[in-house]
């Protein structure tokens, strides 16, 4: 029960905020605000609670919706849904915080959207029926349109076609290869489902399943995303306002990655062996091209965007490295890098707001008006090229050290990529906080709600860096359980788990 | 009487249509384009004979009766139409009336 | 029989030919009665005397002096003729012709292939038809009063002049 | 003892001042930077206290398993023996100095406690390194070192060509640190444990000498070696790296960083054991490298990047000490080196402060009497670096060297006589610098004399520098070898071969020889004949401006590597993957207006359509019926 | 005479529609009046659906040999009878503030009506026909409605000119068809091509001429130009109404005709049909693309969408019959919501059709805006409306049927087409001002505004719940 909880909740709120804002934007703020914590405080209960549990499944909820398909809206919860929708929580606070001022219209709209971004997403990680995850797959997408589309920057429209296009383009294929699965299956055993734990029985043809992982992935590589399926990424970033830069890079993006764990990988096992190396490949020319595009950019936000390519790369670059240690290390990437970037856009926005530029050549020296922003800015432009004792540190190790039986030649190159990720993180901190400064400009420090934000995420990034153990251990059983055992995995019953 | 094709009577039928076919391509003039378009009509009512006849049924002169109803609509309103059209144009020209476009 | 067939046929087809060709839009009405008549009379061979009758009264009859009168109403004069004779130029009709020619020749070579049946030449007669239209068909025939209705209403709406409510100064002069 | 202690106070330190920072009150800021590093100080002097006696004692201590994964289990966990105890001692009691000398030296920075929050983290992560139990928190130390020296040299950030330096030392010692990584991942591989200890076991059981993977893996833990401790070819961060203030540049030089990669050749000593290639191409970069930056730090005039190029130098003679296998005086000579070189930089940074940063050494001169104490002690510093014989502790460390060169077992010839051209050359620019600085007429006013915040720290390390050689005499001058032995349950000691028993003194001789003869150079070229030394200079100038620009590696990599880098990128700032989306736009906007064209409005046209579609349906009834 | 074979009841729904029309001419012949004659159209086709509500439960008959009542049948003249009884609430207002006579109107739109839905009950060439033109004729009067404006009449005369062309295709085609079979009852036809091995190629001939009858009712590529001019030129209502019904009549004949003479087995009509299914999707989302007329938009869309529902009528089957029949629900849905938003705002001078009457839409009047959203969402297949269970059912027979390059080329299209869906959208939220704000006459909005919430909550209820929506076909195609 509380799995729907998370959704309807969000989606419930998200409504109240649009209605109240007639006659109180505060009010409507509030409402979301109150919302996310609730919702969060709820994921942290959960997580608190899951450690005692057995098996991979934490809580299972499931109605019939279109029978007929054999469609059900079937939600489930382990660790690694957990992880995703803790975090998917955890930043919805601060873009709605982050947003608090610099929302001036529509607020009540704009919680809106904000608010069924966030329900979409927390469906696509909750959801074990295909169907039902393409459904949702979608819906994160309109809102997310509307929140570049309404409340972004000057070009803010074709930024917005370009994401939608992009991402709808591939989720068709997507749709084409559950389908085709679909009907695989049913053919085989009579049993029209879209309900995941039984597909996951289909017996493919490598033939046929090379073709449907190709559909899949198709979603998921522009979605993460994967050189040369990445350009909506920089514009949409750019053009987003604050908040849903916020989202896209550190929700939305995951939510490729975390297709690829949960659905290419154990659906397409011999096939995305197959395609592994293609696979690997593109995320290490990913991770090298997005760092050499990050280097070369002035737009702060489109530098920011282009260091997520290069990130990201990572997490392909693990997922088909086909080991434990590399998985643990796309998990961690996930998790760390929707933090740091999300900090990253977050201390953009800030600065935008102040002065109305994202042109980093003309900014210099704000460390010396702003110290607090600027060591705020170095722990996460720290963050970003990897540095020890932050959490990307732990992802992008551990996906590297995992990555080397797979492929020397590709985790060398990887690794220079995190040279190139120096090169254009200590750029941007040059550009943006050192130099001299420009004494006329006035440019206030973090105000205390700013502070609220970015400490928090401050915090965790280093607990990240420091003890990731029991983030790993969430999703242990998980990844365990595809690659270390062959059994099947066992859906708990019912009356177990959070209902 | 016997040695009378069906295919005869079918390709007098084809003939007459294309005959109104080239008729509403070529001309221009709204009333032509009409006329030509009844051409055609007839010419597909006689095909309709010819294959009633075939068959000896009274279906095919059943047929043309009711097409013959439909052209008499048809003309009705498309002349009314026309008179509008000369009405606002002054002109016959189809050509002319071509303000939608792309 | 046969001879009265073709005879009326080519006198079909070319005062057809005729209709389509005339600048002169009232010549043309009048070959097109010709052709009408020239089809009455292969209905007629057909062994369809009811609907040979049809053919003269309602096509050569109501429809083609429906037209008349509108033309009339049009009051065309001899500018007409003279502008028809400059749309009907080469470039205009050749393209089309051919496109048309194109489809014929596919008609008629699909339709020589295919019906070879002799036309037993029996006769359909008026009672025939009546039963049927009155039998099998009463409900069409329901119909088509709807249709014909249709056209009426939608004729009647469309055809109703307008009020004029320009200044009478500054309409222009009737042409 | 709680050795984790050690690390975490400076840690604290650190985080204490970044948090409050500007609040505390001015006198507090140096008490806590200082204090935290002080109290390191001490309690490393305690635990070591109980190393004396015995130095095979080993002190481990598990802080938290920090990650567990598939067989990869790194944990915060320190491991204190002999080794590690030297460099802890090292970089605890220097830092501390320095630390003391700092708080005089910034007092009035903007940055004062920004400045000690670096400076602390900066030992912290240095002490996390030496005393990090396995390979990833090593890592992570060594990271940290990276980042601290980017914070340190950029810290007067308005400066654009500091921030340049500090990114260059950064992204540079990243290249070795990639190096280093691949070289965990490959030894994960083969070992599936990175504990330092454990590898060194399993090493022993597993491999035979000569293997490739040894080698391979040596090769990269070379590279990391080598970028943080600026050997060629990465060593042209260093110079620049003199942007920060000079306290900075003590740490970095002494303490710190550039001895990161002294000591992890010397901790993982036994993978290298298992590849002589590997420790030949250590030997040969570790004398490359001696020479060159000897020959580059002659033709400098700034006084603190002779000092960069001296460091590079000697960093060389340490490298070479472990290519032979001498892992003792290697150690040896960096804790020596550590010593003066911090005394030479403090004193240069006193210097330079008094001449109101002033860098260039010919516009200074004659201060020999007007910064008495500073001349002296730089003197001191100076001829240690020289190796001036019998009384200064550089002799004693180098000469260690020398003679192994010659006749360790993996010594040969050829390392010797460069090791000796080293020494030559080395001689000759320490005493340019002095000559040059201290002699002569004074060219800039002098507006500050040091207080005593700075003298002590610079009297201690004066002291130090000169007493400390004798802990380690050589065979044929008393052989007293309380180092060597105090190491060697860490570090096997070298055999020397038995043809060169005999001839030590004769190597000793010939070192002292070289190093007066040095000085004499200078000398005469500095003091004597001033007009000779521009004379040569300018007959020489290309060769001159080659050695000045530290032999053009810098041009060398700016034109192979970073320019075509940038412009590439910039070139692809537009991101040309995008041009193909844009063309599926133009190709669909090309259908579009092709299709408008045949949405006419002409009634006609749309006619011929009906009928095209016609013959199409008709033509497909025909041909496939 | 024998009238024994016709049960009166069997027809009844056709028969109210007559009545009411002929009871319509009455009233107008005492007294014009708006109101009254708008409550007797909205009423009679209310209670035909009503009556169908009720009768539905016995279904599946003939009335030879004209009529099949089946379920199939029911359940689109329901929907048909719906989708007027929508127009026609809409029409209300829109007229209302028009200077023409309004009365008229809804007589044709009564007629067009029943002309569609004999076209979905008939199993006849000749019911076909006839009811082909009397929704054509009625159409005519109707598409140039409005004399004023010039642009009707254009439209009027090019749809009048194109349809009796094509007409006379369709009937050319059935004559020969007739003349190989020697029935016009597509049963005998049926039985004919399954008794004959080698089939006559005028019978492949007789259908290509019929199909260009049908492509251009459907709007189908190469027979589509007329349909962004019609769409133009007629009154917004009209507009909806011919999107809705009247292609809505023809593509359910057409099912009815293959499924009877099992069309999917012979090669050369599944070609033809792909090619021109093909062609349709492609050309009218090309077209759409950079389109600044909504009306027109809406017209490629709906070449494109009729494309689309192409996939669904060649896999044939029950699923494709279900996919056609629901998606033929949705589409109804969305069109006529859509044309309505453009009736709800055009005013006295011309429709709303220029994409900058749209701008800021959802800042002046935020109802609409978030209608006209939903259903261009829906247009677009977005997940949420019932337009993405349509596209959803249509790919599914189509894989379910093997058609791979069909279902490549939907997908495409439909993204292909997002671009411009979006793009109306993104005019709407355009933050810049956009003309003055049209003041709604609230008293006479009211119904259009209640229709269009109607029609957007089912919508979007057959989008978030289809379950029930496809139980009831199921039911009716049993």
């Amino acid at each position: 029960m509380i799995l729907i909880l998370f959704i309807v909740i969000l989606m419930v709120a998200g409504i109240l905020a649009w209605m109240v804002a007639r006659t109180s934007e505060t009010l409507a703020r509030w409402i979301s605000l109150s919302a996310l914590l609730v919702t969060f405080g709820l994921s942290v209960y959960v997580w608190k609670y899951q450690s005692s549990l057995e098996g991979q499944w934490i809580a299972q909820f499931i109605l019939p919706w279109i029978p007929s398909f054999g469609i059900s809206f079937s939600l489930a919860l382990d660790g690694l849904s957990l992880l995703m929708l803790m975090l998917t929580f955890f930043l919805g606070i601060f873009s709605v915080l982050i947003s608090w001022n610099e929302i001036k219209e529509r607020v009540g709209f704009f919680h809106f959207n904000l608010l069924w971004v966030l329900a979409g997403i927390t469906g696509v990680f909750l959801t074990m029926d295909l169907f039902l995850f393409y459904f949702f797959w979608e819906v994160m997408l309109i809102p997310m349109y509307f929140l570049i589309g309404i409340w972004g920057h000057e070009n803010r429209r074709y930024a917005a076609f370009k994401f939608f296009i992009f991402t709808q383009a591939s989720g068709l294929l997507m749709l084409l290869a559950i389908l085709g699965l679909y009907f695989i299956h049913g053919g085989q055993t009579g049993i029209f489902t879209f309900d995941y734990f039984q597909l996951l029985d289909t017996d493919l043809s490598l033939d046929v399943a090379r073709w449907l992982m190709l559909g899949f992935l198709a979603a998921f590589i522009v979605k993460l995303p994967v050189v040369p399926f990445h350009t909506w990424l920089p514009d949409a970033h750019s053009q987003a306002p604050t908040a849903g830069s916020l989202i896209l890079a550190g929700l939305l993006l995951k939510t490729g990655a975390y297709g690829l764990i949960r659905f290419v990988v154990p659906l397409f096992p011999e096939a995305s062996a197959e395609i592994a190396p293609w696979a690997m490949l593109l995320g290490v020319v990913g991770i090298l091209y997005g760092a050499s595009l990050a280097y070369a950019q002035t737009d702060l936000k489109r530098l920011v965007a282009y260091t997520s390519v290069s990130h990201m790369g990572f997490v392909i670059l693990g997922v088909f490295a086909f080991n434990e240690i590399a998985m643990q290390g796309v998990v961690m990437q996930i998790i760390t890098h929707g933090i740091s970037t999300g900090a990253l856009f977050v201390i953009a926005g800030t600065i935008y707001e102040r002065i109305h530029m994202r042109d980093i050549s003309a900014m210099s020296g704000l460390w010396k008006k702003a110290p607090f922003m600027g060591t705020v800015g170095l722990v996460f432009v720290l963050a970003s090229l990897g540095l020890p004792g932050l959490g990307n540190f732990v992802a992008e190790f551990l996906t590297l050290i995992g990555t080397w039986p797979a492929s020397h030649v590709l985790t060398i190159l990887a690794t220079i990529g995190i040279v190139l990720a120096t090169a254009y993180s200590l750029r941007l901190m040059q550009k943006v906080f050192l130099e001299k400064t420009e004494e006329s400009r006035s440019f206030t420090d973090f105000s205390l709600r700013e502070k609220i934000i970015v400490i928090p995420m401050v915090v965790l990034i280093i607990w990240l860096g420091l003890f990731p153990q029991p983030v790993m251990n969430t999703v242990k059983k998980l990844i365990a359980n595809q690659f270390n055992t062959e059994e099947t995995i066992i859906i708990e019953s019912d009356d177990d788990g959070v209902q | 009487m016997s040695e009378l094709q069906a295919t005869s009577g079918l390709l007098l039928a084809g003939t007459l249509f294309m005959l109104g076919l080239i008729g509403v391509l070529i001309r221009r003039n709204i009333i032509f384009m009409l006329v030509s378009v009844e051409i055609m009509l007839n010419a597909a009512g006689l095909a309709f004979i010819v294959a009633g006849s075939k068959w000896a049924q009274p279906d095919g002169q059943v047929m043309f009766i009711f097409i013959l109803t439909m052209a008499a609509a048809e003309v009705s309103v498309g002349l009314a139409l026309i008179l509008q059209i000369h009405h606002q144009l002054k002109t016959l020209d189809s050509d002319a009336a071509n303000t939608m476009k792309g | 029989m046969q001879v009265t067939f073709y005879i009326a046929a080519g006198v079909a087809i070319l005062s057809t030919i005729m209709v389509i060709t005339r600048f002169n839009i009232i010549h043309a009405l009048l070959y097109l009665v010709v052709s009408f008549m020239a089809l009455a009379v292969v209905f007629y061979i057909m062994g369809a005397p009811f609907a040979a009758a049809l053919e003269v009264i309602v096509y050569a009859g109501a429809i083609v002096v429906l037209i008349i009168f509108v033309i009339m109403m049009l009051n065309l004069k001899s500018e007409a003729v003279a502008q028809e004779k400059k749309w009907l130029t080469p470039e205009v009709y050749v393209g089309p012709a051919i496109l048309c020619i194109i489809l014929l020749a596919e008609l008629i070579y699909t339709i020589g292939v295919g019906n070879t049946v002799g036309i037993t030449g029996q006769i359909v007669d008026v009672k025939e038809v009546g039963q049927s239209l009155y039998g099998e068909y009463i409900l069409g025939v329901e119909l088509s009063g709807m249709l014909l209705m249709s056209g009426i209403v939608g004729a009647y709406h469309l055809g109703r002049q307008k009020k004029k409510v320009v200044h009478r100064f500054l309409e222009k002069p009737e042409e | 003892m709680q050795i984790w202690l050690i690390p975490a106070l400076p840690l604290l330190g650190s985080f204490i001042l970044i948090t409050l920072g500007s609040r505390l009150p001015k006198k507090l800021i140096p008490a806590v930077g200082a204090g935290s590093v002080g109290l390191s100080a001490l309690i490393t002097i305690i635990t070591g206290y109980g190393f004396i006696g015995d130095s095979t004692k080993v002190i481990d201590c598990l802080v938290w398993q920090w990650i567990d994964v598939g067989g990869l289990s790194p944990a915060i966990s320190f491991h204190l023996d002999a080794l590690s105890l030297v460099f802890i001692f090292v970089i605890t009691f220097v830092g501390f100095l320095i630390h003391v000398y700092s708080a005089e030296f910034m007092a009035d920075d903007d940055g004062y406690a920004r400045f000690f929050a670096y400076l602390n983290l900066f030992v912290c992560s240095m002490l996390t390194l030496v005393l990090a139990d396995n390979l990833v928190l090593m890592y992570f130390g060594w990271e940290g070192v990276g980042l601290c020296s980017y914070l340190l040299i950029g810290f007067w950030y308005a400066e654009e060509k500091n921030g340049y330096a500090a990114r260059k030392a950064f992204i540079v010692t990243r290249v070795g640190d990639t190096a280093f990584a691949i070289g965990l991942f490959m030894l994960f591989q083969n070992f599936h444990t990175l504990n330092i200890q454990d590898i060194a076991h399993q090493a022993e059981q597993q491999w035979m000498v000569g293997s490739q993977t040894a080698f391979i893996i040596s090769l990269l833990l070379l590279g990391g070696a080598v970028g943080k401790s600026a050997q060629l070819p990465l060593q042209t961060w260093l110079p620049d790296a003199m942007a920060g203030p000079s306290p900075v540049s003590a740490l970095i030089h002494a303490a710190t960083m550039v001895t990161a990669g002294v000591y992890l050749i010397a901790r993982t000593h036994v993978i290298f054991e298992f590849s002589p290639d590997a420790l030949l191409i250590v030997g040969i970069i570790g004398t490359a490298t001696l020479v060159l930056a000897g020959f580059a730090a002659l033709t400098q005039f700034d006084l603190k990047r002779v000092l960069a190029y001296s460091t590079i130098s000697q960093i060389g003679y340490m490298f070479l000490a472990l290519g032979i296998g001498a892992w003792s005086s290697a150690i040896f000579h960096f804790m020596i080196h550590a010593f003066f070189k911090a005394l030479l930089f403090l004193a240069a940074g006193a210097v330079i402060m008094a001449l109101h940063h002033e860098h260039d050494m010919f516009k200074m001169g004659g201060l020999r009497k007007k910064l008495p104490l500073i001349y002296w002690t730089f003197l001191i510093g100076a001829a240690s670096l020289a190796a001036l014989p019998l009384f200064t502790g550089g002799f004693y460390s180098k000469d260690q060297i020398l003679w192994l060169s010659l006749a360790g077992e993996h010594g040969n010839l050829w390392f010797f006589l460069f090791a000796l051209l080293g020494a030559f050359v080395t001689s000759i620019y320490t005493f340019r610098m002095l000559f040059i600085t201290f002699f002569g007429n004074e060219k800039t006013h002098v507006h500050h004399v040091p207080g005593s915040g700075m003298n002590i720290p610079l009297l201690i390390l004066a002291g130090l520098s000169t007493v400390g050689g004798f802990i380690e005499l050589p065979h044929s001058f008393g052989h007293f070898t309380a180092f060597s032995d105090f190491l060697k349950p860490v570090l096997p000691s070298v055999m020397v071969l038995e043809d060169f028993e005999g001839i030590e003194w004769i190597v000793q001789l010939i070192a002292a020889g070289v190093a007066l003869s040095g000085v004499y150079v200078a000398y005469f070229f500095y003091i004597l004949k001033p007009e000779l030394a521009d004379e040569l200079k300018s007959s020489a100038a290309d060769l001159h401006s080659f050695w000045f620009s530290g032999w053009g590696f810098d041009s060398l990599y700016d034109k192979l590597i970073v320019k075509p880098y940038v412009l590439l990128s910039n070139i692809n700032k537009k991101d040309v993957v995008d041009k193909l989306y844009e063309a599926m736009v133009w190709l669909a906007e090309f259908f579009n207006r092709l299709l408008s064209y045949t949405q006419s409005g002409i009634l006609r046209w749309y006619i011929m359509g009906i009928v095209l579609g016609g013959i199409l349906l008709l033509t497909i009834s025909l041909f496939k019926g | 005479m024998e009238f024994s074979n016709i049960n009166i009841i069997d027809v009844l729904p056709g028969m109210f529609l007559v009545t009411a029309s002929l009871l319509a001419v009455l009233s107008i012949a005492i007294k014009r009046n708006h109101k009254l004659i708008f409550g007797l159209t909205s009423g009679s086709l209310l209670a035909v659906f009503v009556y169908l509500l009720v009768y539905a439960s016995d279904h599946q008959f003939t009335v030879e040999p004209l009529f099949v009542i089946d379920g199939f049948g029911t359940f689109v003249t329901g929907l048909i009878v719906m989708s007027s009884l929508a127009v026609s609430l809409l029409s209300y207002a829109y007229f209302e503030q028009r200077e023409e006579r309004k009365e008229e109107y809804y007589i044709l739109l009564l007629l067009a009506t029943l002309g569609s839905d004999m076209l979905v009950i008939s199993k006849h060439f000749v019911s076909l026909f006839l009811g082909l033109e009397i929704l054509s004729i009625s159409l005519y009067a109707m598409v140039a409605y409005l004399r004023k404006r010039p642009r009707s009449d254009e439209a009027g005369i090019k749809y009048l000119i194109l349809a009796a062309l094509s007409s006379a295709f369709l009937l050319f085609g059935m004559a020969l068809i007739y003349a190989t079979v020697g029935s016009m009852e597509f049963k005998d036809i049926g039985n004919y091509l399954g008794s004959v091995s080698n089939l006559p190629i005028t019978m492949f001939a007789g259908f290509g001429l019929m199909t260009v009858g049908i492509g251009f009712k459907l709007g189908l590529v190469p027979f589509h130009m007329w349909t962004p001019d019609v769409y133009e030129g007629a009154p917004a209502p009209v507009t909806a109404f011919i999107a809705s019904v009247s292609k809505g009549g023809m593509v359910v004949l057409l099912v009815r005709f293959f499924g009877e003479i099992n069309g999917q087995n012979y090669p050369v009509i599944v070609l033809s049909f792909s090619i021109i299914a093909i062609a349709s999707m492609f050309t009218g989302n090309f077209l759409a693309l950079r389109q600044s007329n909504v009306k027109r938009i809406l017209a490629y869309s709906s070449i494109a969408h009729l494309g689309y529902l192409m996939v669904a009528f060649l896999a044939g089957g029950s699923l494709g019959t279900e996919a056609v029949c629901f998606y033929l629900v949705i589409y109804f849905l969305t069109n006529i919501g859509a044309f309505g938003v453009i009736a709800i705002l055009s005013d006295h001078e011309r429709d709303a059709e220029n994409l900058d009457d749209y701008r800021g839409l959802f800042w002046r009047h935020p109802k609409i805006a978030t209608v006209f959203t939903a259903m261009l969402l829906s247009l677009a297949g977005i997940p949420l409306t019932g337009g993405f269970i349509g596209k959803y059912y249509l790919i599914t027979s189509g894989i379910g049927a093997d058609l791979l390059l069909l279902i490549g080329t939907l997908v495409v299209n439909s993204v292909i087409g997002l671009y411009y869906y979006i793009k109306i959208i993104a005019v709407m939220f355009d933050k810049a001002e956009g003309s003055e704000t049209i003041a709604l006459r609230p008293r006479l909005y009211i119904i259009n505004l209640v229709t269009l919430f109607v029609l957007t909550a089912l919508m979007i209820w057959y989008g978030i719940y289809p379950q029930g929506l496809i139980d009831r076909i199921r039911d009716f195609l049993q």
